[in-house]
């Protein structure tokens, strides 16, 4: 099964690990983003992230739907929270259970590579000090010029 | 014909609003026609209109898709994405 | 810094991951072996693990200093379970944070595979009826003949 | 020389035990031959033999290693891995 979430709420691990269990399950592989203090130098004081929530959870379900097309999977869960995340809190979580852990690990890189390519989320920093506040951009967003 | 368009993170900055409508809009027309139809409309979005794509109804479209849009189109200004 | 362990314990995600938080990292990347309930459609009813403690430690430990010789990563964390643990509870917990995904995740996938094909431990698989327990062989392994 | 010897898993199983002393064993003596000596002396072990791989204290050997031996080194017989 395919869990996705966007939530506001504190990412637990435990949680999205018990979505995933299965007895057939041999791997669990998982990828879990957490906030950063620091972004080139700048002392970053916290993070605050902006979903468009209906589409951003279709293009999760899309990612879950490639992967189950390449790699032989059991259960996909992929959460990530919106809002104020203060530092060393998880924004993002990918966990895929496998009953051999190649397909789970190299479903979750593809996940989290993809989710930054494709999910309508964005990030904003707010520095300590005078620094002005900065909507990021993933070097991994392709969008093509319109 | 009068659409819906929303906005997120730096684009809602710069728009100043969530979402707009804009009046005499062409139901046929490109990505690229209605993402200027929208920068000419919106001060300050046109700086940020090289990085910007738009989705209609949660889609992803392109520069050159032929869109046929309707009063109930969900159109959307995405920036660049910085998920993760 | 490394973390490695080999315990008779219940292993828990959440106390291995507090291992290895840094306000430092951007990523965590895990990965947990599971028991399966079944191999070649024989119905698994436990699995028992029995370490060479000492030498198994200090592979354990060989292998978190060729991932730092080979990706930046932050901590490593890397346990194993003995004893007897039951269908659906973790045998080996390995977890790496990074400031970038790319260097925790291959660490993954590198110490799981090398922690199969070096680390002194060995599982019994007991199967349900008539069948004889058998101690496993990971392919992984790639002992020269002697 | 007297050395001890540590089995584990299959091969403890097959040894019945889990340590044992094995005496005149010379302190040069190369990794292949020592698998030997072990094999030579423990009943049930050959049917393993080609499988098994040693370590001498807390590291694997090769056939051809050159060991020296002393009283205290800690040998091990390690059967095919299934740790994960």
């Amino acid at each position: 099964s395919n869990y996705v979430d966007i939530t506001p709420s504190c990412l637990s691990i435990n949680d999205v690990c018990d979505k995933i269990a299965s007895p057939k399950a041999g791997a669990t592989s998982m990828f879990v983003g957490t906030t950063r203090d620091n972004f080139k130098g700048k002392k970053v004081i916290r993070l605050e992230y902006e979903a468009y929530h209906g589409m951003a959870l279709k293009e999760m379900e899309k990612i879950c739907n490639s992967i189950r097309k390449k790699w032989n999977v059991i259960s996909i869960a992929m959460v990530h929270r919106t809002g104020l995340v203060p530092i060393g809190e998880a924004s993002v979580i990918i966990a895929v259970s496998s009953a051999h852990r190649a397909d789970g690990l190299q479903a979750v890189q593809y996940g989290i590579d993809t989710l930054k390519e494709t999910v309508p989320i964005w990030k904003k920093e707010v520095y300590d000090g005078e620094e002005e506040s900065i909507w990021k951009a993933n070097c991994e967003c392709t969008q093509k010029k319109m | 014909m009068k659409i819906r368009v929303l906005f997120f993170a730096k684009s809602r900055e710069l728009a100043g609003q969530q979402q707009r409508e804009f009046n005499d809009v062409p139901a046929k027309i490109t990505g690229a026609e209605l993402l200027s139809v929208i920068c000419d409309q919106v001060p300050g979005l046109s700086k940020l209109r090289d990085s910007l794509v738009l989705a209609v109804n949660q889609e992803y479209v392109d520069k050159d898709t032929q869109l046929h849009l309707t009063e109930t189109s969900e159109i959307a200004v995405i920036p660049p994405i910085s998920g993760g």
